[in-house]
């Protein structure tokens, strides 16, 4: 059962240069109960794709989709007040960095009960008695005075877990979280991804989960979409993904992970060269420029989804049948 | 997968070589921070509107009034308060005397005054918030108590003293709005200054070893010429009232002498059966505020280079 | 907190001194005295002088500062040297309220004018009401108060006859006064609302509470705008130090008998007493307000600590 | 650990507390250590690890070497000589051989300089290479770095991460520095672009026989970079070894759960791997528990832990460990 | 109708009103009631301490004294006195009193009263800034710089209605004198409350009314004076002042009808009204004059000072820049006093004009001096006022003198306060300065150009002149009198130590429906006459 289903979304910034194509055309869905993982690197449309679904975007962006199914509705006609009814209550979202995502001025109370009452509709003491219980869900101790505090009398790891309480108090259906864990330690990291693994499954919600941790995802998902510069590159489950990659792109992402085998020190491998600037971006392959090897046509044109499997979809021109020869030597 | 794709050529498949390939394609002639800061502004129309009126202005009171037939201070009470015309364009004031000429020549004191006291009122304001700001503890306490003694005295009374000793010179006037005009920006550099020293610039300059005063100079300062600039435009305007102000009170520049401000003030009595004698002067005021708006905003943006498109 | 309010307290009797000292010295060395004449000579010398020997300046320089700092110790601000019935307190105290009254009308409009004006041209920047508030603003600060109330008074007294001229016998009289002091702050607010507007509106916390579904309206007027108003409350500690003591030029065109006129006219009459009465209300004034603006930041915005 | 290198950077007993208030109308301002108590010695050429939470005072102990905060206690010798109670002046030539790449390649560029002006910035101060020469000198560091010389007249704003991060790079060795502190310099980095940095900076220690103090949370990126890694928890350090020993033999729980945390980026062994739950948050470091300050967090706390900080003890093979587990 | 710029006609028209009084008593009843604007609140309110001009007109309407300025404004009527006797040297007199002289209290007044009240005034430990009004009473001066005793000041009760009165020398104007206010009484038992001026209850007074709210600021609220003498005669029930500072602020309060008689407001508002019968003008015994440092190069020599004063256009100032109805000044004793010898005429009119304004003689004459064209003319500075009106005529004269003499002349403004110490120092060429005298008498005009008097503005001196009006002092003789006055007017326009410009007239507006509103000659408004139809 698909939850999301998305076709050809597309998303443009109007700025005085130009036009930034931040998202050009990705399709993807979720499943119902699936949690995904997107990952890709900083300025590769992740977070834009996702505010794009529900209507976030800034008032200088605009949005083109063929379709955006969410639970048989269909977003791309919805109105952005029509939108907002659905935002908290059906779609939670998470946001990258705890320290930034929460009004400093308003006490983690306040801001916990706001989408109960806005949603659900529940009186002052309903949506107290609810937001003590969603505290608790995220394991923070003594939440009954905890609500009276502020954001900043707590720490990253426990705002991150008030984030996650906010955005699951109205027990969506989707939960979108834009690297939840980026700006935490290791062993909050560890915290919160566990409590998300948990409360998955427990609530079931669908998870999206943004990162450019592997990590990470290895650890949380599913399935994982590949971002680069604007279009997804590569998607299919996470084995897939990680055992049998076929875009360069997604080799060099695995490879610029340290490895330790035993004693001897490896010199990291790293993609060189920066990501394609979105105001004009590539003709060809978005990855091509970096591209170890690229061939002529990844400069002249993008290349096409080509589905492995039923899950697995990459877009490469190493798979065209014309570039057989050259990509056994890439993958020997 | 249609037709076209399979039928792609082969050549198409070669490997490309490093030397072809294009890398980091963001490639900009370069220029100075000046020069770039100025083509930035260049392009902002506003702002060059804004210039272009400026030095209109300043172009009118240098040279305006050699150009006219008229003085500022010759009188023909024959044709008083006469409305504008083809002969005064801006009509005549009850002396019979041509608006427009005093305009500009009222325009040579108030832009002098305005741009001078906003000059030195961002230079003291700003040394004096910065180091306020940037040493904080004592240094600010006290220097923050000074600010609030310099408030409390009354500004007439000083200023009425300077007139008595340096006479109604423009000099008295700059010197006298010279001593706490700059206390509102002072007050603002320090607290950008506040915010900003704990950037990790600061940190890193310090750590190759600048010393304060270039830190608080190179660093702290340039980066808070938004609101610097955006302070310094509204101490323009009140600069050009205040010294009508004190021609009021008998201390300004004059007679038969004339500054916007004067020109505005004077016309206040005649301001419904002569409204053009407040109008013409008036509107003055109001377009170079606009000017210096525009060129206010122009400039912070062009100052700043990460606004560059 | 006590500790912290003695702290300030010391400091504010300090400021409060070198506040006198200098105010004292620098109205003696100002040329013209109390009874030098100001329109006719008509006064003989030796009746001057006898005068000025009854208002003790005769004494040194010294002896006189020492005494008013007795007298003001005690609370005393003593006598006006133009009207001689008339103390200084008791000035103060009749006409204070009066300006407060006006100015404090004048502020809660300018807040929520300038306010409404510029949130509205952050939202819609580029568009025309931000246009319409920026040309508000720029003629708000273009046209000075001396011409802005002679305006007034003129079109709505003189042409409409909508609205009295003198005095505060009657709501209509508060019209023109509020409007022309509030006129000036209003376009400064309005411009500093509408950047610090746009700056919180990029915040982090203003996508999370959109993300939750709060309607726009409730992100603007709640989320947005607690956090938008720490710079206003800056600028409302001098503001509001300066409206309640009232202002020379509207008070003087709308006859409102405050104590913003009496600054000037004491300067212009010499008198001394009136003088370093006012200065030592309204020092007293500006320190008050500045405090509070210190604790109003702490209660806004709880990460606030007030440093000593 | 075989020969005995020479020392470049020995840190003795170092403290460092910042005054803070802790009410909004402090009177009470209590004291924060940041750094309690902390000795290392750094041998030249090498390069030194340093991981712990967040918070936990890893930049401090980085600023603090460098001066750019007093030291609280403690002694910290550079090539021997006790650096720690110089003066602005007397430091300057310390500033020479000592710098710094800080955490945030936003942040710790000058927005308003051109990359010219950033990296000439140290050369201005310390007055080295004179006009023409320092344009020279500004090139080549910059080309060094792996940028172009026509990169020098443009503002940070108009680099990526991976870029900015080399031009503070650059800014660090303008001075021929021997020593750098690595303040994070690539948490804030992608994926792909770290590994860039820190190729480079191996590739620059080979070259110029630098020393490292490596700050990072990252502790596969630690592993791979550094010879001796030091595990620090609240102010102290808490475990320090060679980093094979470390990460093969790690003693301390909280080394132990930290490295268990570290999401291992393989779907198979990530389903296997043990993780050890750390429960709670990092208490403040405003009143840190008493005794051993990891125990409210560690899964095998003992009475003692309450009563008594445990004191770093010599596992052999330079492995020290500050833990009443290890007797 | 009353001709706006008359200058016979003091008061608003009331002829009419008084021929048919009960006509106005058919109509249905008006409030009696008028809102008058002061500029500021009084500074003064007790007569015996007042020297201030604002303060006078609140007092005026408040008290009476002996005598009083009758309705047609020019000479004094016994008020509270009933009549007097003038002894053969003219120092001595006896005034009676009106046996039906009461306070506001009910209380009666007497002799002792003014007795007491006149010696507060010169007082020493009072330190009134008024008591030089009282230097006329026989050892006044002396016993106010206390060189004398309170017992040997030349006024005594003698019983409760009978006030003995000595002068130190006859002053044929003494009468005059009574009507100004620090000769008004103030009763003993009232003036030792603390802060008896402050409240109505306390404030006690002899005049058509008594005070009944007090706005500090806002408005005092005068009520008719039911114990006044003539209560009887007084018509308006209340009078209240509101003070409004902006003339502006007034020309619009004037025409929103919410004033009904103003006198302070800007001249161009004035002029609006000019052409109809709410205007008045009155002249008052005043003038504007510039002086000339006789003791400074160039204006050493008269002939540049004639030729300074008859190169300007009095007129064209007038009408264009004060843009008033007054008067230009072609002599030194301004309209407003009466001859002496022919009571119903005008001294300035019988004496006529003392110079002329004529350019081609002024050229002339600085020719003569040794400038001519002005050329070799040192720099001369002219001071003014920070006032609107004083820079205008300044910039007006300069502009005349550049045009008809071909001189530069400097404008220097001053603020008030140090403007005379300005004078008094002596480094002007030209200063603005005014004088407005305190009795109807040419004496009041002309003793300050006496040498005594002159040292530290005009710096002029003439013996001749000072022996004209020592002697015109001493005798009482009103032909001869007018005939040394006349010869010292002369003395002046010939050696022109100082420019005349124009004689002070005050001007007000009065709607149209309040009558009898009176501007004496020093420029007081006296509302005791005044009512609404
Ligand atoms: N408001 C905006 N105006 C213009 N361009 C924008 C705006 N927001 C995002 N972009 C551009 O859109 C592109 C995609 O940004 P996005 O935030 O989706 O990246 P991301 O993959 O989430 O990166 P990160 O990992 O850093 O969060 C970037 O090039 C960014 O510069
Ligand atoms: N200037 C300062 N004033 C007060 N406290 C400070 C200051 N700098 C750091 N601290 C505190 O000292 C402690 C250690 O901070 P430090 O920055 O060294 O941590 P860190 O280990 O580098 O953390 P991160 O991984 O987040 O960079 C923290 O609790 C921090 O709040
Ligand atoms: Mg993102
Ligand atoms: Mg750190």
């Amino acid at each position: 059962m698909k939850l999301l289903d998305v076709q050809n979304l597309r998303t443009t910034f109007h700025i005085e240069a130009g036009q930034v194509q931040a998202v050009r055309g990705i399709s993807f869905h979720v499943n119902k109960g699936e949690s995904i993982g997107i990952v890709g690197e900083s300025g590769s449309g992740k977070s834009v794709s996702m505010l794009s679904l529900l209507k976030l975007l800034p008032s200088n962006a605009k949005l083109e989709a063929d379709s955006v199914l969410f639970d048989g509705i269909e977003l791309v006609k919805t109105d952005q007040k029509a939108m907002r009814k659905m935002l908290g209550n059906d779609i939670g979202m998470i946001f990258q960095d705890p320290m930034t995502s929460l009004n400093p001025l308003f006490t983690i109370g306040e801001q916990i009960m706001e989408p109960l009452r806005i949603h659900q509709k529940l009186s002052k003491e309903e949506a107290r008695k609810k937001a003590i219980e969603i505290l608790r869900t995220v394991e923070i101790p003594s939440p009954e005075s905890r609500l009276k505090q502020y954001p900043h009398e707590f720490s990253g790891g426990m705002r991150q877990r008030v984030m996650i309480a906010i955005a699951l108090s109205c027990s969506p259906k989707l939960l979108i979280a834009d690297e939840p864990t980026t700006a935490l330690d290791v062993t909050i990291q560890a915290q919160i991804l566990d409590l998300m693994r948990d409360l998955r499954n427990k609530m079931d919600v669908s998870i999206v989960m943004i990162t450019h941790d592997l990590g990470v995802i290895a650890n949380m998902c599913n399935r994982i979409v590949v971002m680069y510069g604007g279009t997804i590159v590569e998607q299919g489950t996470t084995r897939e993904i990680f055992y049998e990659p076929k875009h360069p792109y997604t080799w060099g992402l695995l490879r610029s992970i340290p490895q330790f085998s035993e004693g001897e020190k490896k010199k990291l491998i790293s993609i060189p060269g920066s990501p394609p600037d979105l105001l004009r971006p590539p003709q060809g392959c978005a990855f091509a420029a970096r591209c170890p090897h690229a061939m002529k046509i990844c400069e002249k044109l993008p290349p096409q989804q080509i589905s492995l499997s039923d899950t697995h979809q990459a877009a490469c021109w190493l798979m065209h049948p014309k570039a057989a020869p050259h990509a056994k030597e890439v993958i020997s | 997968m249609d037709q076209a794709w399979a039928d792609l050529p082969d050549e198409d498949f070669t490997r490309l070589k490093d030397s072809t390939r294009q890398t980091d394609a963001i490639a900009r002639p370069s220029k100075s921070y000046w020069q770039d800061a100025w083509s930035r502004f260049r392009k902002d129309p506003l702002a060059m509107i804004g210039l272009f009126i400026i030095v209109v202005i300043a172009i009118a009171a240098i040279v305006g009034p050699w150009l006219s037939q008229y003085t500022y201070d010759g009188q023909d009470i024959a044709n008083q308060n006469q409305g504008p015309s083809g002969e005064h364009w801006f009509g005549t004031d009850k002396f019979g005397r041509d608006i427009f000429v005093r305009a500009m020549y009222g325009a040579r004191i108030s832009l002098t005054i305005g741009v001078a006291v906003a000059a030195i009122n961002l230079v003291i304001g700003v040394i004096y918030g910065g180091i306020s700001g940037y040493f904080g503890g004592k240094v600010d306490m006290v220097m923050m108590r000074i600010v609030d003694i310099m408030i409390g005295v009354p500004d007439l009374l000083y200023i009425i003293l300077l007139m008595m000793f340096l006479g109604n010179t423009i000099e008295s006037i700059l010197l006298a709005m010279s001593l706490t005009y700059w206390i509102g920006t002072a007050r603002m550099v320090r607290s950008q200054v506040i915010t900003l020293k704990h950037q990790e610039y600061v940190l890193a300059a310090r750590a190759t070893g600048s010393s304060n005063m270039r830190i608080l100079f190179k660093h702290l300062i340039p980066n808070s010429m938004g609101p610097i600039i955006v302070t310094v435009t509204f101490l323009v305007p009140s600069a050009i009232f205040t010294e009508a102000f004190l021609s009021f009170l008998g201390i300004g520049i004059q007679v038969p002498m004339a500054s916007w401000g004067t020109l505005v003030n004077d016309a206040v009595p005649t301001l419904f059966t002569q409204p053009y004698q407040m109008l013409f002067p008036a509107i003055a005021i109001s377009v170079t505020m606009f000017a210096l708006n525009f060129i206010g905003d122009g400039l912070r943006d062009a100052l700043d280079p990460r606004l560059k498109k | 907190m006590a500790g912290y309010i003695v702290k300030r307290f010391f400091a504010s009797i300090l400021t409060m001194f070198v506040l006198i000292t200098i105010t004292f010295f620098l109205m003696h060395a100002v040329p013209g005295g109390p009874f030098s004449p100001a329109e006719e000579r008509k006064v003989p010398k030796s009746v001057m002088e006898k005068m000025e020997e009854k208002f003790g300046l005769n004494e040194p320089l010294g002896v006189q500062y020492v005494n008013y700092l007795k007298s003001i110790a005690q609370g005393d601000l003593g006598i006006s040297f133009k009207q001689s019935d008339v103390t200084v307190n008791e000035l103060i105290s009749r006409g204070f309220p009066v300006s407060a009254k006006v100015g404090l009308i004048a502020i809660v409009i300018a807040l929520v004018v300038g306010m409404l004006l510029g949130i509205t041209s952050a939202i819609k920047r580029g568009k025309w009401p931000d246009w319409l508030s920026m040309i508000v603003a720029t003629i708000g600060i273009s046209i000075p108060n001396f011409v802005m109330t002679v305006l007034m008074l003129f079109l709505f007294v003189v042409v409409m006859k909508l609205l009295p001229s003198y005095g505060l016998s009657s709501w209509k009289h508060y019209i023109l006064p509020v409007a022309g002091l509030a006129f000036g702050p209003i376009a400064y607010i309005a411009r500093l609302m509408r950047s610090s507007m746009l700056e919180v509106m990029r915040q982090d916390y203003i996508l999370t509470a959109r993300a939750k579904g709060v309607p726009e309206y409730r992100v603007i007027f709640k989320h947005a705008l607690k956090n938008a108003i720490i710079p206003i409350v800056t600028y409302l500690g001098p503001l509001v130090a300066a409206l309640l003591t009232g202002s020379f030029i509207v008070e003087r065109i709308f006859s409102i008998p405050g104590i913003g006129r009496d600054f000037v006219s004491g300067i212009s009459d010499r008198d001394y007493s009136v003088i370093l009465g006012l200065t030592v209300f309204l020092g007293i004034f500006i320190i008050i307000s500045n405090f509070i603006v210190d604790i109003l930041y702490a209660i806004i915005d709880k990460r606030v600590k007030i440093e000593e | 650990m075989g020969k005995a290198k020479q020392s470049l950077v020995e840190v003795r007993n170092l403290k460092k507390y910042f005054e803070v208030q802790k009410s909004f109308f402090g009177r009470s301002s209590t004291l924060l250590k940041a750094v309690d108590d902390v000795s290392f010695t750094i041998s030249k050429g090498e390069t030194f690890g340093l991981v712990g939470e967040s918070g936990c005072g890893k930049s401090t102990i980085g600023r603090t070497l460098l001066k750019l905060y007093e030291p609280t206690g403690g002694d910290i010798l550079y090539d021997g000589k006790s650096i720690s109670s110089l003066k602005h002046k007397e430091m300057m030539p310390y500033r020479k051989k000592m710098q710094m790449i800080f955490q945030d390649p936003y942040a710790s560029l000058d927005p308003r300089l051109t990359i010219a002006e950033i990296v000439g910035d140290p050369l201005v101060v310390h007055n080295i290479y004179q006009g023409k020469d320092r344009i020279d000198r500004v090139k080549e560091l910059i080309e060094l770095v792996g940028l172009k010389a026509d990169h020098l007249n443009r503002y940070p704003h108009e680099f990526s991460g991976g870029q900015r991060q080399r031009i503070g790079i650059a800014r660090a060795l303008a001075v021929e520095p021997e020593f750098i502190v690595c303040d994070e310099p690539i948490s804030a980095l992608d994926v792909s672009i770290q590994a860039q940095v820190v190729n480079m900076l191996e590739e620059l220690q080979e070259r110029f026989g630098l020393t490292y103090l490596f700050v990072s949370h990252d502790l596969s990126m630690v592993r791979h970079i550094s010879h001796k890694v030091g595990v620090m928890y609240l102010g102290s350090l808490v475990e320090y070894a060679d980093v094979n020993e470390l990460y093969t033999n790690m003693q301390h729980p909280y080394t132990r759960a930290l490295l268990s945390a570290v999401p291992i980026a393989d779907p198979d062994t990530a389903e296997q791997s043990e993780r050890i739950h750390l429960q709670g948050d990092v208490p403040s470091p405003m009143n840190p528990p008493s005794g051993c300050t990891f125990r409210t967090r560690c899964p095998y706390a003992m009475s003692k832990c309450a009563e008594e900080k445990p004191k770093l003890q010599d596992m052999g093979n330079g492995h020290m460990v500050a833990c009443h587990l290890i007797e | 109708g009353c001709s706006s710029s008359s200058s016979s006609g003091t008061t608003a028209p009331q002829g009419q009103q008084q021929a048919a009084p009960q006509a106005t008593a058919e109509k249905p009843a008006v409030e009696q009631k008028i809102i008058y604007a002061l500029s500021k609140e009084p500074e003064e309110m007790d007569p015996t301490l007042n020297v201030y001009a604002r303060s006078s007109i609140v007092l005026q309407n408040l008290f009476r004294g002996l005598y009083k300025i009758d309705e047609s404004g020019k000479k004094p009527v016994p008020s509270l006195a009933e009549s007097y006797e003038l002894d053969s040297t003219g120092t001595k007199y006896t005034f009676k009193l009106n046996k039906n002289a009461k306070w506001s209290d009910g209380k009666p007044v007497t002799a002792q009263d003014f007795e007491y009240s006149w010696k507060r005034v010169l007082n020493p430990d009072v330190a009134s800034g008024a008591a030089f009004y009282l230097y006329y009473l026989k050892n006044g001066k002396a016993y106010n710089e206390k060189k004398a005793s309170a017992d040997d000041v030349g006024v005594k009760a003698v019983d409760e209605s009978t006030l003995e009165v000595t002068l130190e020398s006859p002053t044929p104007y003494f009468l005059e004198l009574l009507c100004v206010t620090a000769y008004y009484p103030v009763r003993k038992d009232a003036v030792e409350k603390e802060g008896w001026t402050k409240s109505p209850e306390t404030y006690l007074t002899t005049g058509p009314f008594v005070l009944s709210e007090l706005k500090p600021k806002e408005k005092y609220v005068l009520k008719k004076n039911p114990n006044y003498l003539e209560a009887d005669k007084v018509k308006l029930d209340t009078l209240e002042i509101v003070f409004i500072e902006s003339s502006e602020a007034e020309l619009a309060a004037y025409t929103n009808d919410e004033i009904q008689v103003s006198d302070n407001m800007t001249p161009e508002g004035m002029k609006r009204f000019e052409n109809t019968p709410e205007f008045f003008s009155v002249p008052r015994i005043g003038m504007q004059y510039f002086d000339f440092n006789a003791s400074k190069k160039p204006f050493d020599d008269a002939k540049v000072r004639k030729a300074f004063s008859m190169a300007i256009n009095r007129e064209q100032i007038i009408k264009s820049i004060v843009q008033s109805v007054e008067k230009p000044a072609f002599g030194f004793v301004p309209y407003g006093i009466p001859d002496g010898v022919q009571k119903d005429k005008e001294y300035r009119d019988v004496a006529g004009n003392m110079f002329t304004e004529n350019v081609d003689e002024a050229k002339k004459l600085l020719a003569e001096a040794g400038y001519p064209d002005g050329q070799g003319i040192p720099e001369i500075t002219m001071i003014v006022m920070a006032s609107q009106s004083d820079k205008d005529i300044a910039q007006a004269l300069q502009s005349m003198w550049k045009q008809n003499l071909g001189v530069n002349v400097n404008i220097e403004t001053f603020e008030s306060k140090v403007y005379w110490d300005e004078i008094e120092n002596g480094s002007f060429n030209i200063a603005s300065d005014g004088w407005t005298g305190d009795y109807p008498d040419p004496m009041t005009n002309l003793d300050i150009f006496e040498s005594v008097n002159a040292s530290d503005d005009i710096r002029w001196s003439n013996p001749e002149y000072d022996r004209l009006l020592d002697e015109n002092r001493k005798i009482s003789d009103q032909a001869k009198r007018m005939e040394n006055y006349a010869k010292a007017e002369k003395i002046l326009a010939d050696e022109m130590p100082l420019m005349p410009l124009r004689f002070y007239e005050d001007q007000f507006l009065a709607k149209p429906n309040v009558k009898g509103v009176l501007k004496n000659y020093i420029g007081h408004t006296i509302f005791e006459y005044a009512h609404v139809e």
